[in-house]
């Protein structure tokens, strides 16, 4: 994912904003992070490049 | 079986690129209609292959955001195209993971009646949309289409039929305004001599015809005031 | 010459029921996706044999207005139906006589590009529909139809030739949201064989071609929110 | 014209309502009158069954 994604997504919950921590980046590309809400606390991985923003218990039921 | 389950497996096995070349005999239609300028921010429920972000993109919208309820879609979408522009999103029909007032115009094709809760689905697409940016919903899955009736029983996963007036209403209800409804006719697939009839699907010729040349694709499109 | 000249000399010589024609191939898919319901207030700018009227009746339209500035025009219109729920309107398009907030979606097919000022006319469209009432505005005349630039040298009325993106535009300016644009194709008009080129309107079969089935009518929904 | 058309017919100039006066009248149909503004008193004719609503100047001049 690129970084200018984070000025419109937002916590499937609560919709408040989310916070991007970085663990791989190749290019200008988010390979692989975590975003956390920033009410909640609830955390969503990036894997691959694509943020999983399901809610969390569909994102487990899998 | 989960969204999840039933359409990674869809993906896995190549389902994604089958889906884009048979509907894009209408979506191009549906996709050609939509009023985006340079600059706008699009979103695609139920992206699948991701082929309607690809296409809008050609017409220069700012940024464009496929969102899909099964791993493997978004990640064969995103694998599909290398455009800076166009980003992949996984998350679920039922609580869209945008920003309130955040997007444009949003897009779906033959994606929505997989909601759980379709109403709610409305709701948050009324809620991210920006005032005047408008929603183009077309299924292929609907009352009046009784030949898609059967669909149900080959997919795990729940489908809402709603009737053409059951769009137009409950889009008003979710706050809506409906700008348009139409059946977009496909008229690319082929259709055999009447001598092929019965086929597995279709008993007459004439079935065929008003299956793809009338009934089409039913496309709603809704306008947040 | 004035709009009611010319056209009420259209009228006398029987030009209604021939552009009735020529423009249903088209007007008749532009009136299929107009989201009307039972008991709407529908309004018909320029309305000309009000063959627009007729068709939306059959859909339980509650009442259907035409407005047309040529007394001779709504007279042929008007002897053409014996529905109580028609009428007929002699007006212009520069100072509509209706109420504001009093339609719910107005109709116009070959007829927006004669006012005088047609951004006014978008105004007074803007103001005489209800919140959640579309303008389905449908020309021939545009910019991006080239075959269509000549029309001005037989016609004595000053036309105004807007592009896709002028339409677009200055309906928003007006207070309109945008939305849908289209190409609406006629498939009807039998295209001869190449042979049969050149004629006096094209030298080509693909001109033809080109002219109908991929320029067709220009159509633009505006929406008041 | 029916006479409901005055739910929704104005005054082309100053957009108030219009009052109708009956010449002639054919079933429910107004064949023949007037309707003239209640604001600028200006008179619409109503000639053939059709309501002449253009403005007094462009009415005037064919
Ligand atoms: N509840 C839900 N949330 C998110 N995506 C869902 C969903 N239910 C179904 N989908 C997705 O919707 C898509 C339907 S198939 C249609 C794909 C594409 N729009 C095309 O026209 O070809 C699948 O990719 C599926 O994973
Ligand atoms: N300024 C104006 N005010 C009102 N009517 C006008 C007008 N300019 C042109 N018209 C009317 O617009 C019509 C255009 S011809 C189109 C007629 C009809 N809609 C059809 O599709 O066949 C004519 O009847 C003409 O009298």
């Amino acid at each position: 994912m690129k970084e200018d994604l984070l000025d419109i997504v937002c916590c499937p919950l609560d919709k408040h904003d989310l916070e991007l921590d970085i663990d791989e980046e190749e290019d200008d590309d988010i390979v692989s992070g975590t975003l956390t809400c920033t009410e909640c606390g609830e955390a969503y991985p990036i894997e691959d490049g694509i943020p999983n923003l399901l809610p969390p218990d569909m994102r487990e039921a899998a | 079986m989960s969204v999840r389950e039933e359409f990674d497996e869809w993906a896995a096995s190549g389902r994604d690129k089958g889906m884009e070349e048979r509907h894009w005999h209408t979506a191009k239609h549906v996709l050609a209609r939509m009023p985006v300028e340079a600059g706008d921010t699009v979103l695609d429920l139920g992206t699948g292959s991701g082929y309607a972000l690809r296409a809008l993109r050609q017409r220069d919208v700012g940024r464009a955001y496929g969102l899909d309820g099964a791993p493997e879609m978004a990640r064969n979408a995103r694998s599909y195209t290398e455009d800076d522009r166009v980003g992949y999103v996984v998350g679920d029909f039922g609580s869209l993971p945008f920003a309130t007032d955040s997007v444009d115009h949003v897009f779906s094709m033959e994606a929505f009646y997989y909601s759980a809760d379709p109403l709610e689905t409305l709701a948050e697409v009324r809620r991210v949309l920006r005032p005047g940016g408008t929603f183009y919903c077309a299924v292929n899955y609907y009352e009046e289409n009784t030949y898609s009736h059967a669909w149900q029983d080959s997919i795990s996963v729940e489908m809402t039929r709603w009737s053409r007036e059951d769009y137009r209403r409950n889009f008003r209800e979710a706050g809506l305004v409906v700008a348009e409804q139409d059946n977009v006719a496909d008229r690319e697939i082929e259709i055999p001599d009447a001598a092929a009839f019965p086929t597995e699907e279709f008993d007459t010729r004439e079935e065929m015809v008003e299956r793809y040349r009338r009934l089409g694709t039913l496309l709603t499109v809704g306008v947040a005031p």
